[in-house]
């Protein structure tokens, strides 16, 4: 058996064939039947749990979350502003991709966690979709001010409104409204076939982030530096909070692969309509070109090692 | 055919622009329009449709000159700068010249 | 678990995203992809039935229930004319809607019978698809009249050969040579994922629905109430036909069902082409925006409880 | 080159028209048309392609101006009154003129 | 709005020849170009889309009389005895012709 | 249970719809995703045996079956040039179709093959992936001769990027490095729905090959003949070949279902742009419309008997 999971053989398949110039790819319709039935899937499988949560451990838990998601672009900002030389925009825009997350990277992670029997909290997708929003916000902030009324309502509206969060949140809504019985019947479609069309996934995954390294090389180093550093630096982050909210070992590595992931659908979709001046190939170039790939390949191994590290030393 | 004429205004852009577009459109008065998905090739380099962020819509209005004119200035001030855009302007024969 | 079978929350799902006007939606190949499978694994489940059943008996219910499908259309059309006041071929148009089916309620109706385990005949698709082409051909004879020439020959082949019918035709024609064991290596696709594909397809007949609100308000409040009071006709036509036809409490309360629903694929696309000055908005609000709803929500439960009611009386 | 000039006719209509309206237009003699995917917005609402009950196509032909005045003509009278449809036509230089 | 005018080239042709069509037309020294997908019916008989191999791609070009004049010619030269293609040239009008 | 295997009756209901004119068709997407999933399947079944084989077997293998691949085509180029009279282009353009190999024959063939419990060597997709090239390349020679610079090697590099082989190849990898335990997970999506998959493909096929008969009509008897004679023949090298090699019965006999099947992807892809002046229609006509369904109708039981004869005369 090889050293990488199967589904990070189809990544690694994808990039290949894109980095070949390959012309192979998946149809636009495909790609979305895809992450629709991730997106759902996931949202079941934390929704069945919801229910079995106490509202007040949630509330609490979905509060401290949002606070490390409008946190971290505030962290990311100045490094890119004044480290990176970005334009305002520009650095507003790559710091929100960071502050949010990646669902694809979760995904990876559940498989990684599942096929190695480490638990973790089941509702964790509810943190993920908590996760996604606030940094959008923080991020037009960053680039517009809030001096100027930037109606950031209709923006949250908006963005509440896209295609991925709907799912997911329709997703937990259904599964915590169904519980575990009423999904069964689903379950051969939502479940069954999860870690296939995760690899399918995976494989245009491989090859939208082929096409990426031709604008990294001309963005040059320290994006590149800092599609690796900044998720180390969330990661600890991540952890910390992790254990702060009392989450199990699972839970709060996993917190920690949220943390580290950086988002390439809710926000850059966001950024586009809301800070135009900012180039979207820029932030594309760094999360999917490399955080993404550190991430499954090398990231949650490390930051799930951290997490018991720090259980050791805390534990005893 | 008794037919008059009018102008064709061609858009190809971003997709992600298409709510936004459309919506300015119907502002600005047009009696219609008409989309296709596209791919393409330009400054802002090669859009293949690959997945949402990189495909392209074409937005065809047929319209009267001024309105042409309208759309056309009000694009290249408000996206131009900011989104990969293009967009041209040809003669056209309509019949029922009132429908545009 | 939720009042609602999770297939329908699906459906409230995509209600509710519509309504709000979420940019979220299946990509049309999806879309088709999703009925597709629908249409073929209905047809294969009753084919699979079909081998089972004496000739006479299956042609005896396919006349009965062909006729009521012209029947339908005849008593809906006089009360859109004259107390609708719509133009005859608008009335024509909507009363064929009326005469034939929809798929789609048919297989929400099988979840829910399957789940509270109600036997019903389990040829019923092939019914389902004897009831789909009658209504049409007499709709266009109520818009243009007998009189002028107007090939009903070809309209019928036009539509025998629509998708629709030569999917759910072609499943019942390969089920029945088949049988159980020929088709088994295929359940994996047509039939465990039935319930997964149905939650898929009510997402988007959800967002469909909600599309339809727009042209309800401006047809006002008659399109309304027929598109409850003529369903609620129907199911007692239909209760009296499958009571007369010997069916059992289920298949009774099944073909209820089938009457009570209202097409929104064959029939539109029929009408679009042999009646064209009909205007389709009209139909499809009554049909997508308040009898589907409806017949999902209320009237599958309704029916069932009117059916077991007849035979409990008839019964004693 | 050595080109000449022909009509380009445009039609942009509903996509269940797409057999009938191909099959009448081989009757009118046309030596070819291309068919594109749209949605688009006009007198009878917005047709988004959700489905296909609301899809558009978009219908090109290139041949001279008599043929195109007939198809013209011909779509006017027999769609225009019940289909969502609109039809312009613009002027063309095409090599190998016998083509169209 | 100063406008001024270019050559709108449009090509149709088999979906087989998208890569190295693109390819010819960078080197012809385009500054970009526009693709959909498309179907139709032609002296080389119906090309339905049913499947790749069947499937029709439109190409746009705007650029100047020159560029298409070349383009033309070498579209003509190259692929018109082999593949399913014809080409058609209008004028149009662009801002910022500097683009083209 | 039919004579024919279920899925079969989906390529005869897609057949019957397309020669009825029907409007039924795949989506495009569809029709990818399809194949797509055909080619990892195939390709991940024939991975995992992969690493079982002893390397020197494999090369062997190979080469004996690229000579074939190789050989086969320039058999066919006479007939098709001097009895066909076809111009000099066209023959080879058909002959490289007839080198070549049909995927989908090959899916047809495992099904017959599991359902009948016929052991064949596991690893038979990387003797499928290995026979699909060297025809095209010999195909091109035969077009231009070899005189003039053909630049074979960028060719076949285009063609070793084309879609099909990268996915089947891809799979082999992907099978071999993970082992039966690796793939488990997606079996549910890559194995268990196979066969519906399968079917939603004749059906399709079933629909393109309707499309080609027009064209048979035109060019006549003697494409026909080829269509079935060739096979043939070719089968009989193949089990020549097969039994050369030492393979089981059941390997024989699918080697031969390789070697008489002829492609109507890679081929046809890689003569419009090698081999412009080739009539694409000739070759899909009698490749997909003369080829494909004897095969997968009488080919396969035909050549499966052929090497039982084969076997048993050998055997005593
Ligand atoms: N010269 C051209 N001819 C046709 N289409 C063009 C041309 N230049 C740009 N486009 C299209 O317009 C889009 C945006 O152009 P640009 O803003 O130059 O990147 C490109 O992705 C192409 O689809
Ligand atoms: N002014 C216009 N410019 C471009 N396309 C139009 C225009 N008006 C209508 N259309 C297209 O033609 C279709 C039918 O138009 P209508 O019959 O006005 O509803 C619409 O769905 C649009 O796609
Ligand atoms: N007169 C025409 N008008 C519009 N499109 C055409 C015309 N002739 C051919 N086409 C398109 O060009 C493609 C190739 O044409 P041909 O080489 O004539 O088969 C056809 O499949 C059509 O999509
Ligand atoms: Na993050
Ligand atoms: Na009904
Ligand atoms: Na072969």
């Amino acid at each position: 058996m090889s050293a990488f999971d199967p589904v990070l053989l189809f990544f690694l398949l994808g990039l290949t064939a894109g980095l070949l110039r390959s012309e192979l790819r998946l149809p636009a319709a495909v790609y979305e039947l895809v992450s629709m039935l991730l997106l759902l899937s996931i949202g079941l499988k934390g929704g069945v749990e919801l229910a079995r949560q106490p509202f007040g451990a949630l509330a609490l838990q979905a509060l401290a979350v949002m606070a490390m998601g409008s946190l971290l672009p505030l962290v990311a900002y100045p490094v890119l502003r004044f480290m990176g030389r970005f334009p305002r925009a520009d650095a507003a825009s790559i710091a929100a991709h960071y502050g949010s997350v990646s669902v694809a990277t979760y995904a990876v992670a559940t498989t990684y966690f599942t096929s190695r029997q480490i638990e973790f909290e089941a509702h964790m997708p509810f943190l993920l979709a908590v996760l996604e929003i606030p940094a959008i916000l923080v991020g037009i902030v960053l680039a517009r001010g809030l001096s100027r009324d930037i109606r950031l309502g209709s923006i949250a509206h908006e963005t509440l409104l896209g295609k991925g969060i709907v799912l997911l949140v329709g997703g937990l809504v259904i599964g915590w409204a169904s519980g575990t019985d009423g999904i069964a019947p689903m379950k051969p479609l939502f479940f069954d076939l999860f870690k296939g069309i995760l690899a399918l996934f995976l494989l245009e995954m491989g090859l939208i982030t082929a096409a990426q390294f031709g604008s990294l090389r001309r963005y040059g180093l320290f994006l590149v530096l800092f599609g690796i550093g900044m998720p180390l630096f969330s990661s600890v982050v991540g952890i910390a909070l992790g254990y702060g909210l009392g989450l199990s070992l699972g839970g709060t590595a996993m917190l920690a692969i949220l943390a580290a992931s950086a988002s390439y659908i809710a926000v850059p979709a966001a950024m586009r309509i809301s800070v135009p001046e900012a180039n979207p190939t820029l932030s594309l170039a760094a999360s999917l070109g490399v955080t993404f790939p550190f991430n499954v390949l090398v990231g949650i191994p490390l930051y799930h090692a951290m997490t018991v590290k720090v259980f050791a030393l805390a534990g005893g | 055919m008794n037919s008059s004429m009018r102008k064709l205004l061609t858009v190809i852009t971003e997709a992600a622009l298409e709510s936004v577009l459309t919506k300015d459109l119907e502002r600005l008065g047009v009696h219609g329009y008409t989309v296709t998905d596209a791919r393409g090739k330009g400054s802002r380099g090669t859009r293949n449709a690959a997945w949402g962020e990189s495909s392209n819509i074409r937005v065809e209005i047929v319209c009267d000159a001024t309105v042409a004119e309208t759309i056309a200035t009000h694009l290249q001030t408000r996206y131009y700068d900011n989104y990969a855009m293009i967009l041209f302007v040809s003669d056209v024969a309509v019949l029922r010249p009132g429908k545009f």
